[in-house]
This record gives C-alpha cells, sequence and structure tokens, in this order.
C-alpha cells in the first residue's frame, strides 16, 4: 500500500474524533482531537492494526498562546472555564508509525491540572512513555498502571517538570 | 636496640606494601552518568589487544576488593550518593582515576540538570584522562602514570624510614 | 497451596552489578528459582539531555546529541542532522550521503561485535567474548582510521560529513572486513552449535510475534520474532535508496533466534559497506547550512545498530531548538524483560537481558 | 551438535603471535587523523570567534590582546573538550587543527589542562597582567 493510502486510511479511521487536520509533510499526518477521544482514538487505530506506537511527547507553548486563536481545541478549551485567559496549553503528541506513513494525534491540555488517560489497557507499551510524560510535563496519565518517576530521583521536588518551558535547570 | 630492629622493620614493610601495591592494584569501574564511550574503552583495554592484567590489574565487581575506582561520566542526581558510598566502602589507600572529558570537568554535559558535577566535586581524585573517550592507550599511559607516582611516593616513605633510623643508630 | 502461604520474595539487582557496565535497577519477584515478576528502575545516567538541548545552538546540539550514546553515537548525530536538514531544506550531497551511511553500517559492526561478546560473557563464555572483542579491534582501527576516533565518531556536520575516503582507505576498510567477514561466518557457526552454549539460548525469552507487536519491540529483537521492521528498508535515508539492504528475520523468537539474527545483519552491513566503497559518488562533502533554522516540525527515523531510533524535531526560527523529543530503541525493547521473565529461572535473566542489547545511556538521556 | 566449539581458536593462538601490543614499552605511532589535543597558529588568527561560538562544551577562550594588529591568546581547557572538531571546521583561515601525536594527556593534577597558545611574547604579556593565570 502506497504512503498515501494508508495516510488515506487512518484519517478516516480517525474521522470520528477529527477536529481538525494537516500534514506537515508529505509522509505525515496530524490528526487534532479532544483529550476525551484519545482511548477511543487508540482503540480504532488497534483495532484496524494501523501501525505501532513510536512515541509519545508534548510540547509547552509558554508565552505562545496567540497562536492557538484559530484553534477549535482552544476555544473548546476556553470555553470548558479550565484555562486562566494567559494560560498557555501544552499539547500532547502521540506518534503512530505504518511504514514512511507517520500519524500524529495532537491533544490540547490545560497547564493547569493537565490529565489524559492512559493507553496501557489498549497498547501495554505505553506505559514508559506515560511515566515520561507524566513527569517530564506534569500531565496526570489517569489509570496509568505504575505513576512512579522513570528519569527523575525519588526526592525530586514535586511539581517540578522539568521539560516545561519554565523550568530554568540551575546548578545542583 | 628494639627501636632499630623497629625502624628496619617499618622500612622493610613499607617497600613490601609498596611492591604490592604497584604491581597488582585492583580496580573497580563506576559509571556515574557517562554515554558509554569511556565504559566501552576502559573494557576493551581489559580485552586481549590492549591486556591491562600486564600490570597486575584487575577489574573486579565489589569496591571491597578494589585499590583504584575507575570512574567514568559526569555525577548524575541518582549516581551521587551511590559514587560517594562506593568510594566509602574501599579500603584505604585508595586511588580514584577520573577517565573522560565529562568525568574532569562536565564536559558537554556542563549545565545539564540532572548532572550535578564532576568526579573532584564529590569525592577526591589522584589521576585524570582527558578523551572523549580516551584511547585504551591513553587510559594504560594514565595508570602507568598513576602508578609511577605511588611507587615514588612509596619509595619516599621508605626512605624517610631508612633516614628515622639511621638517625636512631647515630 | 504452596504458592499462596510463600512470600513473594523479591531480589533486586543493580544499579550497580557486575553483570552489565552500566548502571540499571531491577526487581525481580522470585518463587524459589522462579521469576514471577519483573520491574525496572531508570534514571541513574539521566542527564537532562533533551533540557540543554533547548539552551545550545544547533551545531552545538549534534554533539550534546551524539553524546547519549557512545556504543550508536553515529545513530543519533545522523537521526538529528537529517531531521535539522530537512527542516531547513537543505540535502547534503550524495558523496555525504554515502559516507553516513558507510559509518552507520560500520558502527553496526562493531555495536554487534561488542554485543556478541557481552551476551557471550553473560552466558558464561568468555573465550568467545575475548575473540569477539578482539576481532571488534579490527573495526575500531578502521574507524579511527576513518574518522580520528574510536568511539564518538564525530563524523557528521550539519550539511555533510568531515571526513573523506580515499582508495587507501577504502582498501585498509575492504581488508578489515574481509578478515572480519570469516570470523563471523566462524561466530556464527559457533552460536548455533555449541551445545553448551544453546542450553543458554535456546528457548530462552522466547516471544511469539503477536506478542513481540504487542510489545512494541524494535530492531533486531524484533526481527528475531518474525516482525518486518526495519527503517533501513521502510523509510530509506541517507543512501539507503541506492545502496539498498535486505531485511533479516527469524521465525523462532528466542535468544538464539536474536543470536542469529544479528550475527547474520553482519554479512549484510559487510556486503553494503563493499558496494557503498565500490560505487562511492563523487562530489563534495558538505553543503551550505543556515544558522537559523526555519520554523516547523519533523520527524527523523534511523535504524539504529539496536532498532528504531525517532527524533522529533521543533524549531522556532531561532538558532536554538524548541524541542527535541528522543525515543530510543532501548526503551521499546525493556518490554522483552518485563514481558517474558515470567516463568524463567533467574539465572537466565541477565542472559535475556543482555539478548536485548539495552543500553541504558540512550534509555535515560 | 558440539561441545568446545573454541578449543580449536585457543589451541591455534598458542602457536600465534600475541595480539596484545606492548603499549607503553613500544609505541606504534596513532592514525593520520587522530583527533588529539588542539593545535592553534597565532599568525593565521583573525579573531573571529567562530570557534568559541560552536564549541559545545567551552572549551575555547579567545583573548584578545591588541585587536588593531590581530594579536589573540588562545586559552584551550583540555579537561572540557570533547575533541569533535567542530571549532576546526568552523575555521576559515585554517588557524587550528587538531593534533595527532599529543593524545597521552594524562596528569596527576587538573591545572596541567588549562594551556594557553599564542606568540610568545603576548603570552607573557598575559601572564603578567594575571599573575594568577
Amino acid at each position: 500500500m502506497s504512503t498515501e493510502a494508508t495516510l488515506q486510511t487512518a484519517q478516516a479511521l480517525l474521522a470520528p474524533w477529527t477536529k481538525g487536520a494537516r500534514a506537515p509533510e508529505p509522509d505525515r499526518l496530524d490528526v487534532l482531537i479532544d483529550a476525551a477521544d484519545l482511548t477511543a482514538a487508540v482503540q480504532t487505530l488497534h483495532d484496524a492494526r494501523w501501525g505501532y506506537l513510536a512515541a509519545i511527547t508534548a510540547l509547552d507553548y509558554l508565552g505562545k498562546t496567540a497562536s492557538f486563536a484559530q484553534d477549535a481545541r482552544w476555544q473548546a478549551l476556553m470555553a470548558s472555564g479550565r484555562v486562566p485567559a494567559d494560560g498557555a496549553p501544552l499539547e500532547a503528541l502521540y506518534f503512530f508509525a505504518a511504514g514512511r506513513a507517520i500519524v500524529t494525534l495532537r491533544m490540547l491540555l490545560p497547564r493547569e491540572g493537565a490529565a489524559i488517560a492512559s493507553i496501557c489497557g489498549i497498547l501495554p507499551s505505553a506505559s514508559f512513555f506515560e511515566r515520561e510524560l507524566s513527569e517530564m510535563f506534569g500531565i496526570t496519565v489517569t489509570e496509568t498502571p505504575d505513576p512512579n518517576h522513570l528519569f527523575l530521583p525519588e526526592n525530586w521536588p514535586a511539581g517540578v517538570h522539568p521539560l516545561r518551558k519554565d523550568f530554568a535547570p540551575g546548578r545542583q | 636496640m628494639a627501636t632499630i630492629l623497629g625502624k628496619k622493620w617499618d622500612e622493610a614493610l613499607e617497600q613490601v606494601k609498596t611492591w604490592a601495591r604497584v604491581n597488582s592494584p585492583w580496580a573497580i569501574h563506576f559509571n556515574s552518568g557517562s554515554c558509554n564511550g569511556c565504559d566501552i574503552e576502559i573494557l576493551a583495554t581489559v580485552t586481549p589487544r590492549y591486556d591491562l592484567e600486564r600490570f597486575g590489574v584487575k577489574l573486579q565487581g565489589s569496591p571491597r576488593h578494589a585499590d583504584i575506582l575507575i570512574c567514568t561520566g559526569p555525577v548524575t542526581l541518582q549516581a551521587r550518593d551511590r559514587l560517594k558510598r562506593v568510594y566509602e566502602q574501599m579500603p584505604e589507600p585508595k586511588f580514584v582515576v577520573a577517565v573522560g572529558s565529562c568525568a574532569i570537568s562536565g564536559g558537554v554535559f556542563q549545565g545539564c540538570y540532572g548532572v550535578v558535577g564532576h568526579i573532584d566535586q564529590v569525592i577526591p581524585v589522584d589521576a585524570y584522562i582527558p578523551g572523549c573517550p580516551p584511547r585504551p592507550e591513553a587510559i594504560i599511559d594514565g595508570l602507568v602514570k598513576l602508578l609511577g607516582s605511588l611507587q615514588a611516593k612509596g619509595e619516599a616513605t621508605a626512605g624517610e624510614a631508612r633516614h628515622d633510623s639511621a638517625t636512631a643508630h647515630s | 497451596m504452596e504458592n499462596e502461604t510463600r512470600e513473594k520474595f523479591i531480589i533486586p539487582i543493580g544499579p550497580q552489578h557486575p553483570a552489565l557496565k552500566e548502571p540499571g535497577h531491577f526487581e525481580f519477584s522470585v518463587d524459589g528459582e522462579t521469576v514471577t515478576g519483573a520491574t525496572v528502575r531508570l534514571g541513574y545516567v539521566h542527564r537532562g539531555i533533551e533540557k540543554a538541548a533547548e539552551e545550545r545552538n544547533w551545531v552545538q546540539d549534534l554533539y550534546l546529541l551524539e553524546r547519549i550514546c557512545g556504543i550508536c553515537s553515529h545513530a543519533h548525530a545522523l537521526a538529528y542532522s537529517l531531521g535539522v536538514e530537512k527542516l531547513a531544506g537543505v540535502t547534503a550531497p550524495p558523496r555525504a550521503q554515502a559516507i553516513r551511511q558507510l559509518v552507520a553500517e560500520l558502527e553496526r559492526v562493531h555495536s554487534h561485535l561488542l554485543w556478541l561478546g557481552v551476551s557471550a560473557h553473560e552466558a558464561g563464555f568468555d573465550t568467545l567474548f575475548m575473540f569477539s572483542w578482539r576481532d571488534r579491534e579490527t573495526i575500531m582501527d578502521v574507524l579511527e582510521g576513518l574518522t580520528g576516533n574510536r568511539v564518538n565518531y564525530s563524523v557528521n556536520v550539519l550539511g555533510g560529513v568531515k571526513a573523506d575516503i580515499d582508495d587507501a582507505r577504502a582498501d585498509a576498510i575492504r581488508r578489515g572486513i574481509d578478515f572480519l567477514e570469516e570470523r563471523t561466518q566462524h561466530y556464527l557457526k559457533i552460536a548455533t552449535s555449541d551445545e553448551t552454549f544453546l542450553r543458554r539460548t535456546r528457548g530462552v525469552g522466547y516471544t511469539s510475534r503477536e506478542q513481540a507487536e504487542e510489545l512494541g519491540l524494535v530492531g533486531p529483537t524484533a526481527r528475531a520474532a518474525n516482525v518486518a521492521r526495519d527503517v533501513r528498508v521502510d523509510v530509506p535515508y541517507a543512501a539507503y535508496t541506492d545502496f539498498p539492504v535486505q531485511m533479516t528475520l527469524d521465525t523462532r523468537g528466542d535468544l538464539e533466534a536474536r543470536f542469529v539474527v544479528r550475527i547474520r545483519e553482519l554479512f549484510e552491513s559487510y556486503r553494503v559497506v563493499r558496494q557503498i566503497l565500490d560505487r562511492l559518488p563523487a562530489g563534495e562533502l558538505t553543503a551550505r547550512m543556515p544558522r537559523r533554522i526555519k520554523e516547523g516540525e519533523t520527524v527523523s527515523r534511523i535504524e539504529a545498530p539496536r532498532g528504531e531510533l525517532f527524533y522529533f524535531i521543533k524549531s522556532n526560527g531561532s538558532d536554538k531548538p524548541e524541542r527535541i523529543k528522543v525515543r530510543t530503541p532501548s526503551i521499546c525493547n525493556f518490554a522483552v524483560v518485563t514481558g517474558t521473565a515470567k516463568g524463567h529461572q533467574l539465572a537466565d535473566m541477565p542472559m535475556i537481558l543482555a539478548g536485548m542489547d539495552p543500553c541504558f545511556s540512550c534509555n535515560d538521556r | 551438535m558440539r561441545l568446545g566449539a573454541m578449543f580449536g581458536d585457543m589451541f591455534r593462538s598458542l602457536f600465534k603471535r600475541p595480539v596484545t601490543e606492548l603499549y607503553p614499552f613500544r609505541k606504534e605511532p596513532a592514525p593520520s587523523r587522530l583527533r588529539g589535543a588542539l593545535t592553534y597558529n597565532p599568525a593565521k588568527c583573525t579573531g573571529c570567534q567562530l570557534c568559541v561560538k560552536d564549541c559545545p562544551s567551552n572549551a575555547i577562550e579567545l583573548i584578545t590582546i591588541d585587536k588593531a594588529n590581530k594579536r589573540f591568546v588562545m586559552r584551550y581547557y583540555m579537561d572540557r573538550c570533547t575533541f569533535c572538531a567542530q571549532c576546526v571546521q568552523n575555521c576559515r583561515f585554517g588557524c587550528l587543527g587538531m593534533s595527532n601525536e599529543q593524545w597521552e594527556m594524562a596528569a596527576l593534577n587538573k591545572e596541567a589542562f588549562t594551556v594557553h597558545y599564542g606568540r610568545e611574547e603576548d603570552l607573557q604579556k598575559l601572564l603578567s597582567t594575571n599573575p594568577h593565570e
């Protein structure tokens, strides 16, 4: 199957939850979804045996809130009243790869109290990625089988998340 | 008379100690956050081509058996206490060799949040081997330099004992 | 009844253990000698490279990221440079791409031989350990002569490579490869025929194809379970379109299959290295790179010796990256230890762990 | 199915020349491209600072003695250097290089690792103004 066809299959599969889609590169497809729909979307990809989970990461948009003015997900988040007007969002990225094609599920999360459902029930291999996501970005992954730190020491201060933009590494 | 014999005995003992220390130093290797580059080069020095055992150096698993602590890498948050503990467990006299640029100064990892610093901010270091990673020959060179300094130090101590016994005799 | 009354016994191994040269902590819960569960704790070599990469410029990051791992340093540097070049819209010249692939394959040879020795050591087969490391020095000499350093070759620059290959050097590489090919034949024979060694590998650490896919394994560990996943074939990068490789698969899924797959991959590497040397494209070594990289995001994937290496790079248009995500192959493959440990003897655990070729410094970053 | 698959290798090794190199008693020349300590040619330096800018580990400092006459002294921290040769790549005037002779740099104290490169008179001038360096 060609890369385009593979991507089209994924697009069709994910259509029920898609809030927007874009193709940043010829072999990539970014699908914008709501955080609440994550497990359903992953389940669909998994049931259709579409690709494998390549990575999970997140981005911090501190000071870049303006770039979301047109984003439906951002408006929905603002409407929910969970975000202070100047609170820059976090964006969780779930990469799935099938051959050359890469589909990225992108979800906006509020900065305070960011939470996302675990996909370990569908893909057990996500456990390490979810542990990393929660300690590095402070995104709570609900019902993940092992919520402990993966990389950071046990005595790492609570509420400090190294990969957020407001973390400035000072010499210890 | 007893003191003279005692001094002679001390002198001989010092010489035996130095001989043993210099001819068969056992080493333990500790990775406190290295990229593996130095570790595989240390491993390469004990394999047939470089064969560190020519100098009596043997890699040991237990700090209790080791005379030399070979450290690689910058010290990470989680490795700091372990490095200290391994060092404290080693019997006296003990010597530390820092292998690689990051073990000496932090190298490229200076300023990373997971890095506490370099080896000599945590434990005292006796020999430094720069390189990223140093060639196995350079590691041997560093160890030979360290053993040379031990020999010189041992001879000086034995010399002192000899000097003392000479003054006691007169 | 026995099982219920018996207390669960947990054996911690590590972080400082004689089996591996790197710190990692494992906890095996055991019933007698039989393992009933395993967990892993990482982070002893966590330096915070991803964060540090956001604070340095694009060129400095190349060398920082290269030092994520000393064994597959070229894979990291290559994935990063290809990604940044893609973002900047620059393509490295064909000669540079071919040299990159050549070094990548030589690195695979060094890594697999290293692994062969270390895992033989875990099995108590120190003769094989010493012999394979003796022969590995051939490839180290080749790499040192070609790039100027035995480890952390720093052969990449953004936009190309530093080291060129002339005829004399090509001959030196060919001589090294010829010698190693003969030795590798011998090692393949040993790994598949020595009775004592097979007792340690045959049927140990078995994963079925479905299990391997479920656990998300990558690289030789997955290919040993017949999962056809190889970035070099699926998404050819550098010069892999001009010098393609064959995927090496095995259906058995146990430790022996992992040995066979890795050793057979060596032959494929030797073949490709010869092919590149014979048909090395002429031309420049570097293309000009801008200091500031255009705004954008990209994904760069590489087949490192241990499996798929995944880079996500985001630029904000300045001379520093906005975010670099590194997903290393080992973190996917750890599932093979935690997933298949159950039911094995405790004494087999070091072999199973070594069989996936773990790299803690890759994981922890 | 056989036992002792490597006995043959071991037996043959007994009659072969040992593979062990006798370093440090016999030294083989290092490969020509080996990246050892940095070398600096003060006559060619224009003080553009490009080497300093891209150094991943801040191993180089370029001290200006007299900008108009292009007199610079390079302070090189050998202990920080990662020997990546990016500075050599960056230098457009060919004043930097990496020595394949100076790579046995082990020392028993760290002071030995901070070295100054430059013209003799510039070095003296620098060291006289900074007695601690």
